[in-house]
């Protein structure tokens, strides 16, 4: 199947895509992107730590991957067009996934300072990826705003609950002139697929892959959701009945009951 | 004074940000490493030249893991 | 990974039991046989049809499938056995999916007299594989009369409408002694992974996939889903938290206020 | 009369289901097919000899597409 | 509203039947009763304990409600049937709730079971109200073994979780020739209204309103939901629709920007 | 009970709003006034129509409600100010139910332009309501704005969906230091009844009771509905049990086979 | 012997129903009441009358709450 | 040429808001209603003395029907 997925003009052989954290050692990190296929993964940006005994970026290179830096830990556009600036700087590349928090409990995007802040990254000359809430009319103004794709999440990070709205969500799928990502909430393989079978273009997986207790068995499980899902959506579906159809033929049944009852 | 990653550092005033690199273990050349002096961006290509007066505020980060 | 799938003493290499019901073309069948991987498939048992035209015993055959017949259509325990007995000795396999149809509408069983004919039909030396209702305690004592597994739908046959109610297969699952296979309902990849996920040991499949708009593509979306709905149970899913948990460090963020804005 | 798959066929009294089935056109080692006769199970070994009198009811099935 | 509620062709002024199980006080029920305006009211049949401080039928006379004995605590029919025949010969009324249970630890019913008791206690002249599964063909067959009603579960006693699966709910409601009392799963108000909006005739009730912190205004509550509910059914609910149906006139709008900004 | 609903430091007697829009007669809104116990309705600002043979106005002062008037058709913060000032002039109140809309097939709110109108009124000194998305960190902000409530939606306005999303209201709820009041969705009593039970302060309705069937039986029973969910939040529901818990009592049970049957 | 409501009771064979349930302190006119004697209902009316043997079951019952 | 609400009214250049609502049919002593022009609301006591000039646009408001 021919199934390419562009995202800002470069075409992505995997529809999933990882984030790094949480993963205890670099090398369940590295294994988990050979299982998961991706050829794109979030990183974070942060001091340097002196102590710190591994280089991720090399880990990231030796794994042929893209690096997609993210604002998280911003809670103001300031700080996330900052953040963006040095992440273009420290990896050579102006794609950002942009996170604006509001909440530091549910680390909710914060939708007017999204908004600043995307605006002021794309005239910046940033190819921006915004994490955004599942609500349609922002998603809209982010795609006016000139993001390359609109990032809704399902429920919040780190959650597992799955796509708590996909109302919403199929509501942002059918206007969306860009790429739907989803970020944020998949807890496991039928979320995963869900996503893709109400129409996002990809899901974005961070933690069900890397805190799951096997994350490389469950970074396969997340591929094959959003696999299958991707497949299942292009398939076509059965729609929903409320009664049933029968799958096998009610003629041709044979008549059974003994000769001498006579049958109606 | 220069405040460096949020830690003061004493008789490095006038140093270029690629000294101040170098006290973190950090080689001018390396990958994967940006520098913000008082809010903003120095390009790598100036840190051998770039001299960080005293008082001022310099964040030296990189990639780590995150979602 | 090795995780066989044990069924009536018989290990089976695919977890997705395919229905054969709904295909248009016997050609599309053969494709969809081998793209969904199943070492199973259902067919009915019906009066010959002098004007048919193919065999599906042979086409089925050709592919390598074990035939598990069933009893649709019956909707007395009566029925159900002799057309169980009748299929025994047409296809040399002692398996059945027995089917006790309670409701044309629904198709749902019909609970008692499902039970009654499971009770004969291990008597008769066959090994059972009862179509029933999400009920528990029926599954129990379906399980207690001998049957070989137990096969709960989520929905009505041929509705698409997925697992209504996850709670009940949870309670099957929970206690069964034997496999419990997803049957009826599923509409798509999603509903495949989730009753994976659930603790199904496998999923029986008929509609959604040969009614799907392109069936073989389909039968690779569910396949998908089975599998990867069974790495993800295998692998230990994250918890569902009420709030967020951070897939980035919230330590070592750069303050990045201008040096003059005194910071906290 | 005989009733075979719920058609009354005449001048076969006495046929044997293997005549019956001929009459189908299914030969007598066909695989897939079973027969009852009057609601019981008639083993495909038997059909040649087994002769189905006036009155009696014959189902003769094989296997079709079903879930 | 002239609404009543016919149960076994006796007319009853409330839709709410309460259990009085769990209620920690006599003097807690009886206000609970006022509270509720039931006017019937189930009770359990156990050996008499000498050490009883209160007669349960003496304070359930006093509020002028009708007794409902259950069969509560029995596993097969014979118990069941001898329970419901004892309660007719202690509370002079042929009126039973017919409970045989198939597990311990959900107490959810055992159909096969709970079909020959309800056989039997018809035959014998009893009216007959099943505590059932929401197994519609079930359902229909305790009906057709002339039960005067059906008391299906939205969920396990005393779990608070509402109903599991309002499509079988309303498979029920749509196929039953007597009246449909959901019986357990009730949480709270919005369970019992949703349960009345789905075509249900009646509610019983017992755990969420005994064992709620404050039971008489769980009472009240839920009385409010059983009536909420039915008002909504009859009133006839607007259809759900995708998209919004604008609820202020989208003409006669002003145009207030400023003159000299040309309006299109 | 006393349970007096503040709101702007004014006392109501009602808990449900009622919307004024969709009824088609002036004399069934008046009855489904009677019928709510609402105290506070609301109303567009439009055109005067020259061939308006009714005043609402005077109708409503009639029914001795408050007067609540909307931006209902404002897509921007600028026509909502003026819009709300021309309503304070007209109506001699500096209420405002505030709604900016992003989009007009959803009539979803626009969150940016929403807070920018917020921030614009409280400095104008309006009590501001905002009709509001679910999002829980713009309904902080719209609390930090100076607004008096946050009115979050269940779901589009009209489409009688319910809550879509309980746990984003539910959040809401958590840290909203205002009435938080849902407006929009509901379609019927039980969806009036949980979001009170999850905690909102009042609901706002008006196409559920408008577009009824039967208008003002609907308004009674959403009434109910309000009233009911509110006392049930109050009482202290039971929790939510994954298994049984006995609503009659397991022992005292008697034995109640035959005597010649050996007993355990 | 005879057991009444599970209870081994000695030195009452031969008892009238209306003994035993006055035993626990229940009048013979008592409302709410029922007695089984070895999976048997016996009527009110032959309380007074009816003698239970030895080795007999009553289970005596009344009205408790649940749902 | 003044515009009232949306329709152009002609020979009227420097009435009064209360000349222009009474060929509304609205008294200037109305409930209910308020009055922009060009965008600024005008309070009710000065519809009587405020002229409108030409090219203005009048929205004059009430009350109707709204969720």
């Amino acid at each position: 199947m021919n199934d390419p997925f562009l995202l800002a003009g470069r075409e992505l052989g995997s529809r999933l895509i990882l984030g790094t954290g949480g993963f205890p050692r670099m090398e369940t990190l590295a294994d988990a992107i050979g299982a998961t296929g991706t050829e794109l993964v979030t990183v974070a940006v942060r001091r340097i730590d002196p102590a710190a005994r591994h280089s991720l970026i090399d880990v990231l290179q030796a794994c042929g991957v893209r690096v997609l830096p993210n604002t998280a830990g911003c809670f103001t556009a300031r700080d996330a067009v900052l953040t963006a600036q040095l992440a273009r700087e420290a990896f050579e590349t102006d794609w950002v996934k942009l996170e604006v928090i509001g909440d530091e409990r549910t680390l909710l995007p914060d939708a007017p300072e999204l908004l600043v802040a995307a605006e002021q990254l794309v005239a910046d000359g940033f190819t921006v990826l915004p994490y955004t809430t599942d609500d349609p009319v922002l998603a809209r103004r982010l795609e006016d705003a000139g993001c390359a794709a609109v990032m809704p999440l399902g429920s919040p990070i780190g959650s597992g609950m799955g796509i708590r709205n996909p109302y919403n969500l199929t509501l942002i799928v059918e206007q969306a002139g860009v790429p739907v990502i989803l970020d944020a909430g998949v807890g496991t393989t039928s979320d995963a697929a869900l996503a893709m079978e109400l129409g996002c273009d990809a899901v974005l997986c961070a933690s069900a892959i890397s805190r799951a207790v096997d994350p490389v068995a469950m970074a396969r499980a997340i591929r094959a959701g959003v696999e299958g899902g991707r497949l299942a959506r292009l398939a076509g579906r059965i729609p929903r009945r409320t009664h049933a159809q029968a799958s096998s033929p009610m003629d041709g049944l044979p008549e059974l009951a003994a000769a001498d009852v006579p049958t109606p | 004074m220069i405040r460096v990653n949020g830690r003061d550092v004493a008789d490095r005033d006038g140093a270029t940000i690629a000294d101040l690199l170098a006290d973190l273990g950090v080689e001018a050349d390396a990958r994967g490493v940006a520098v913000a002096v008082d809010g903003e961006v120095i390009p790598q290509g100036e840190w051998p030249a770039f001299t960080v007066s005293a008082g001022s505020r310099v964040e030296a980060v990189t990639a780590v893991q995150g979602g």
